[in-house]
């Protein structure tokens, strides 16, 4: 028992047991007080798409920071997630009446179709390098958007029908699961705040047992030293193609999640802003890591809200807010100054 | 005896510049070999090439036998051979260990279903990673510093791991590229020891470029000597001593 | 004929954006960044040219002096201000950092100028040249903004081959460290890129208002992902790569416009590019990196 | 870095916490009796404040808080509380919007600007039991969806399908000789809604529609080239315009400099053209446009609405403006009918502000007696208006 407890602690594991608390700790607290004093409706709809772009930020931090490249346009990977789920959900919907179980197969069909086109993408993707590569994640993020702008798709009694660019759909009174720019409408709201946290669970479970692994030890060390992983037998294409696959799976997770609170989802949603709104979260965050990055989705994602009485500033002063904060981590006189803190902190804690 | 590493014919040209021209080489099991030279003669040039970082103009490389010319970096190393870098690469974000358990990504295996789901297969493997790679490292006296980042490393340090870490990847030949650049006498004296013992406990062959010549002419069993990209000399390294052209390269004329 | 008529005006369009490209290029080629505000610097010079030209009533000549006075004058101080604290931070803090600066800008001109569109004066020129019976109709203005871009192009090229400062840029680009050392002043060198960038921001910015006259002040941000785009078609970091990069991307967006399909005109651009990239991963006339081991 | 996670940790705690003080306020208008007889009601609303919409929600907010400031000033028994939220035309922070205005204690809302907004948050207006009257969110997704209708929920604009098909109505009554090319705005649900439906009707009426592929995207605003001169080629005399006043602008620029110069047809959203800053109106000559509310009326109340509007904003009015105008004033009038008064039971009264807009009429700046269907969709009689000498003038 105290083994296990050492263990935890440990320097190694001390990060994981971190997250994996912090999470836990903050989903108790929000239940118990939603169950017992209640909260704010305002809160209350921050929760679901503050699980969603925590999932996002970290399938991100996994290329970003975890395997080095940079990507531009992880919301393409959402949007495909997302918009599988809907449809799935859809065409489920008399079939599959237990909403758990309709959510899981959504969501479990969104990640698993980004997850094949983050396949599918990653093959040229990964051929560049560095800013080129940037760019050519940027492309296919505008590219997924473009295409899911001008499906079509509906559902009557002759099964499933679908048009591209214009809408030749005769439906026979059946129903539109996906109408252009118009996107889905109507549709089931069925994640909730729980599922947002198991989901939450699941891709720190994943992120970790990669860190912890083979797996992960490859991607980190294509990603320090390319040559030096080349000479020791590690192949950098495949390796950094896995991080960039669970990446999109984690992302169309994120994505399937945000989906199905909704009762709308239009592809614009997710253009190049959502994409580097997660690029965001991840470099305020800290490169890699995994609980700098919920902390600060966290923040940022609640920051224009409690700046709403600002009225017409509120984006102003969040422009300023990111500037200010990458001048502070990027100063040495604070860096210093924050150590300084920190020394005087820790002796204190000694003494104690 | 068969060669571990034969080397037939090798030369590079960059551009319209030849740094490496017709060069012969074999490299025994079990033994160490120094390559040696003045600056600029191509020597990791040659570490370069049996690599496959470059790709040789002409000539056939062998290992055991094997044609590794037509391989990648990748397919070399697993083919077994190993390196160190000059400008030390280590993976600077990772601790000390995780540089040394990468090294055995190969001779591991455990799927990605076994990585979700921490089966026993994924846990006996990691356990056996773990365990390989404290031998490791306290072969090298780094395992005290085991969850340090090695770019914390001191240089010495992140030279011994460097070696560690090529040794994780289960070599038949090591290329060592200037293993005791910037140590000072009592480490090198260590080093060399390291290197031997290296040598006898996993039954390799090492090949390695120094500057300090009292480390090659003290541990390595032959030398190789190249000068402006071509074999100068090769022999004991009493030969090498005596001989009056490496001499004069190394002098100036 | 009207295969010349989208040829041209996609010319036209691939000039504005390779001006715009070159700003990228030249900031990327010396200070490593990717400059996400460039864009909305375009915005900026484009507001000070309509309020000059509508508002003081001053002459077309003196709207874009003042225009690419100010927009200097905002880049130098963006520099100074956001971007030269952070020269050894990583790049990643920089993109975060500019792209904080485009919010800041974009808001900061809602507040400034109200969030209405406004129509850019006519401030260069008006008519249209008619040829082969008025078959072809090429404006006036699309030749202006051919022309002025092949001379920024070759006064470009120019300044950074022959005057001091340029090479001094040129040394930058390749080694900055390398460049202290043989005592070329690495800031200013860098503030003068900004300077320039930024100044050519403004042309493209009367250039662009005046093809396309709304001014609205998120103006900048789709010209400049397509700028940026471009820059990188090209090869970023190479001037004569803007331009070609520039010119191509203008006439294959009309194209595709015209013969293929208005709606997924984006998505057959941002795939060429990437069919381009893998063929030539570091873009059209870009220089090909050598990895040193 | 442990001490930062404290903090940061402990920042989180606070945050947590702050989220929920505001809470338990809930619902319900707890309004101080103030001793006469009036009675102030809660009155929400949420649109784009930032972003590329901005120029949207800023014109609601003005006009209804003209509208708000009027009734407050008069001997009205009821008076307003307006508040409005951004939402940046997104669906996501449009919820968000909705919940603060929740929070707040909203009675009684103006709903969304934009469609995107309002299909979002037209669910939690039908459970919350909140009344709730669009001034400009088109899409029929606000009012009514394919499986149900939210009874609650009205629009003061026309839907997208009725401008689609009055347009193609008024073109085969007046202009059925024509050869008609559209140009729209495909990623637009507003601009895609109303095509959607001119295409079909137009097939329905025979009406010779020459070239149909003309679409745009926000990415692609500014260059309308391909278009116009795909449109010319095909010999189109009547370019159909179902878009906003912006990038209609530029095509009128855009046709002139090619010398193309055909009958160029727009819906309410063009309204706004003429007033636009720099905007050379001699570009607009002969533009017809479809519209509810024109600014240059003379009728009594659109010209007080458009007086106290350039007074107070120094510009005119477009009808996003007047819509919303109208709907504080429908609302107003709702609650007059239905006698609201201090105690009046919350949860009775969105039904009965329901069945009152259903029943009543109601005259404002954009329309003489209008009424609403059930479904919540307005009836009111569009106005074609040509623009001659620079000004609106009624094309019948």
């Amino acid at each position: 028992m105290k083994n296990i407890f050492k263990n935890l602690f440990s320097k190694k594991n001390l990060s994981r047991t971190i997250s994996f608390l912090m999470v836990t700790l903050a989903y108790i607290l929000i239940e118990v007080m939603m169950n017992t004093v209640g909260m704010s409706r305002l809160f209350k709809s921050l929760l679901v798409p503050t699980c969603c772009y925590i999932i996002l930020a970290l399938s991100l931090n996994l290329v970003v920071g975890i395997s080095g490249e940079l990507s531009l346009g992880h919301a393409g990977f959402m949007a495909i997630g997302a918009f599988t789920a809907v449809i799935v959900s859809g065409l489920t919907l008399t079939t599959v009446t237990n909403d758990i179980l309709r959510l899981i197969i959504s969501v479990a069909a969104g990640s698993i179709v980004a997850g094949i086109f983050g396949f599918i993408i990653s093959v040229p993707v990964l051929k560049l390098s560095g800013d080129y590569l940037a760019i050519v994640t940027l492309a296919f993020g505008q590219i997924i958007k473009s295409l899911i702008t001008n499906i079509y798709l509906g559902i009557d009694s002759k099964g499933l029908q679908m048009s591209f660019v214009t809408n030749t759909l005769n439906l026979e009174g059946g129903k539109m699961l996906l109408s252009g720019p118009m996107g889905a409408t109507d549709t089931a709201k069925i994640s909730n705040f729980t599922s947002g946290f198991v989901m939450i669970l699941i891709t720190l479970f994943v992120i970790y047992s990669m860190i912890n692994s083979k797996y992960g030890r490859a991607i980190m060390s294509a990603r320090d030293n390319r040559i030096a992983a080349e000479s020791i037998g590690i192949s950098i294409t495949r390796t950094k193609t896995l991080a960039f696959v669970v990446s999109s799976i984690l992302a169309g997770m994120a994505g399937a999640l945000y989906a199905l609170n909704y009762s709308t989802l239009q592809p614009a949603k997710f253009d190049f802003n959502t994409s580097i709104l997660a690029l965001v979260y991840v470099v305020f965050g800290g490169l890699g890591n995994i609980n700098g990055t919920i902390i600060s989705t966290t923040i940022l994602y609640i920051l224009p809200e409690l700046l709403r009485s600002l009225q017409d500033y509120r984006m102003l002063i969040y422009a300023i807010v990111l500037i200010v904060v990458m001048q502070l981590t990027n100063s040495a006189k604070v860096k210093n100054y924050l150590e300084k803190l920190n020394k005087k902190f820790f002796r204190k804690g000694a003494a104690e | 005896m068969n060669p571990v590493l034969e080397v037939k014919n090798l030369g590079i040209d960059f551009g319209g510049l030849t740094a490496v021209n017709n060069l012969d080489m074999e490299i025994y099991p079990n033994e160490i070999v120094g390559l040696i030279g003045p600056n600029g003669a191509g020597k990791t040039t040659v570490f370069n090439m049996l690599t496959k970082v470059y790709n040789p103009t002409r000539g056939q490389m062998y290992l055991d036998g094997t044609d590794i010319e037509k391989m990648n970096t990748v397919e070399v190393n697993k083919a077994g051979v190993a390196r160190t870098f000059q400008n030390i690469r280590l993976f600077s974000k990772l601790s000390v260990i995780d540089n040394v358990k990468v090294g055995m990504n190969n001779h591991f295996e455990y799927s990605l279903f076994d990585m979700i789901f921490h089966t026993r297969k994924r846990n006996e493997n990691e356990r056996l990673i773990e365990e390989k790679a404290l031998d490791l490292l306290k072969i090298f006296n780094l395992h005290e510093l085991k969850d340090v980042e090695a770019s914390a490393l001191p240089y010495g340090a992140q030279r011994r791991l460097e070696i560690a870490r090529a040794l994780a990847t289960n070599p038949k030949v090591l290329l060592l590229d200037e293993p005791a650049a910037g140590m000072n006498p009592q480490e090198t004296e260590d080093l060399m020891n390291t290197i031997r013992f290296v040598r006898d406990q996993f039954n390799i062959a090492i090949l390695l470029i120094e500057h300090d010549m009292s480390l090659v002419m003290n541990i390595c069993e032959r030398i190789y000597v190249l000068n402006y990209g071509t074999l100068l000399a090769k022999g004991s390294p009493d030969d090498i001593k005596n001989d009056e052209k490496v001499v004069k390269a190394y002098l100036g004329d | 004929m009207t295969f010349l008529t989208y040829l041209i005006s996609g010319l036209a369009l691939g000039s504005v954006y390779a001006i715009i490209a070159l700003g990228y290029t030249m900031v990327y080629g010396i200070a490593k960044m990717l400059n996400f505000a460039h864009g909305d610097i375009i915005m900026a010079g484009g507001y000070v040219a309509f309020y000059a030209f509508s508002k003081f009533g001053l002459p077309s000549y003196l709207c874009i002096i003042l225009s690419i006075a100010v927009s200097t004058i905002i880049g130098v101080i963006i520099e100074r201000l956001a971007y030269k604290p952070l020269r050894q931070a990583s790049s990643l803090s920089v993109l975060i950092t500019a792209i904080g600066v485009s919010y800041f800008l974009q808001n900061a001109a809602q507040l400034m100028f109200g969030s209405d569109t406004k129509i850019f004066p006519a401030m260069l020129t008006e008519g249209s040249l008619k040829m082969f019976n008025g078959q072809l109709t090429i404006s006036y203005l699309t030749i202006i903004t051919i022309v002025t871009c092949i001379i920024i192009m070759v006064g470009l090229t120019a300044f950074i081959n022959k005057t001091k400062i340029g090479k001094a840029m040129r040394a930058c680009a390749e080694d900055k460290g390398a460049a202290q050392l043989m005592g070329i002043n690495v800031d200013t060198t860098i503030s003068v890129t900004f300077a320039i960038g930024s100044g050519l921001a403004a042309i493209a910015a009367v250039l662009l208002c005046s093809t396309y006259p709304s001014l609205s002040p998120t103006l900048g941000s789709m010209p400049g992902i397509k700028a940026f785009t471009a820059a990188v078609f090209g090869g970023i970091g190479s001037i004569p790569g803007a331009l070609l990069g520039g010119m191509l991307l203008g006439v294959i967006e009309n194209l595709t416009k015209a013969y293929i399909s208005t709606q997924l005109s984006d998505a057959i651009v941002f795939t060429v590019l990437i069919i381009v990239l893998l063929i030539k991963p570091t873009g059209l006339l870009g220089k090909k990196e050598n990895v040193k081991v | 870095m442990k001490k930062l996670l404290v903090v940061l940790l402990a920042m989180l705690c606070v945050l947590t916490l702050a989220g929920c003080s505001n809470g338990g306020s809930g619902n319900g208008g707890n309004n101080e009796p103030t001793g006469d007889e009036t009675v102030t009601v809660k009155l929400g609303c949420s649109g784009p404040l930032s972003g590329d919409a901005k120029v949207y929600g800023e014109a609601v907010r003005n006009a209804a808080q003209i509208a708000v400031d009027e009734i407050n000033a008069s001997d009205s028994k009821i008076k307003f509380d307006f508040r409005m939220e951004d939402d940046e035309a997104d669906g996501e922070k449009a919820v968000s919007a909705y919940s603060t205005l929740f929070d707040w204690g909203m009675q009684v809302s103006l709903f969304t600007v934009t469609s995107g907004s309002g299909a979002a948050v037209a669910a939690n207006y039908d459970e919350d039991g909140i009344f709730a009257i669009t001034p400009s969110g088109s899409s029929t997704a606000l009012v009514y969806t394919e499986s149900k209708n939210y009874p609650g929920n009205f629009q003061m604009c026309f839907t997208d399908p009725n401008q689609g098909v009055a347009s193609a109505d008024y073109m085969a009554a007046n202009f059925a000789d024509k050869k008609i090319a559209v140009i729209y705005k495909s990623d637009d649900v507003y601009s895609a809604g109303v095509y959607e439906k001119f295409v079909a009707e137009a097939a329905a009426k025979n009406l010779n529609v020459v070239y149909k592929d003309g679409a745009f995207t926000d990415d692609s605003s500014t260059d309308f080239s391909t278009q116009l001169t795909a449109a010319k080629d095909a010999g189109a005399d009547l370019v159909y315009l179902p878009i906003y006043y912006q990038p209609a602008s530029l095509i009128l620029k855009q046709a002139k400099d090619m010398d193309y110069a055909p009958v160029f047809f727009g819906v309410d959203g063009m309204d706004g053209i003429l007033t636009l800053e720099g905007f050379d109106t001699s570009l607009a000559e002969g533009l017809y446009l479809l519209t509810p509310f024109a600014a240059d009326a003379s009728d009594e109340a659109t010209v007080h609405f458009v007086k106290a509007f350039q007074e107070k904003y120094g510009e005119v009015p477009n009808q996003f403006a007047a819509d919303a105008y109208d709907c504080v004033y429908a609302i107003k009038q709702a609650l007059e009918n239905i006698g609201y008064k201090e105690g009046y039971a919350t949860n009775g009264l969105c039904e009965d502000l329901a069945a009152q807009f259903t029943s009543m009429t109601f005259n404002g700046v954009t329309g003489e007696n209008m009424t609403w269907a059930e479904n919540g969709e307005v009836s009111k009689a569009p106005k074609a208006v040509v623009i001659t000498n620079g000004v609106y003038v009624s094309a019948d």
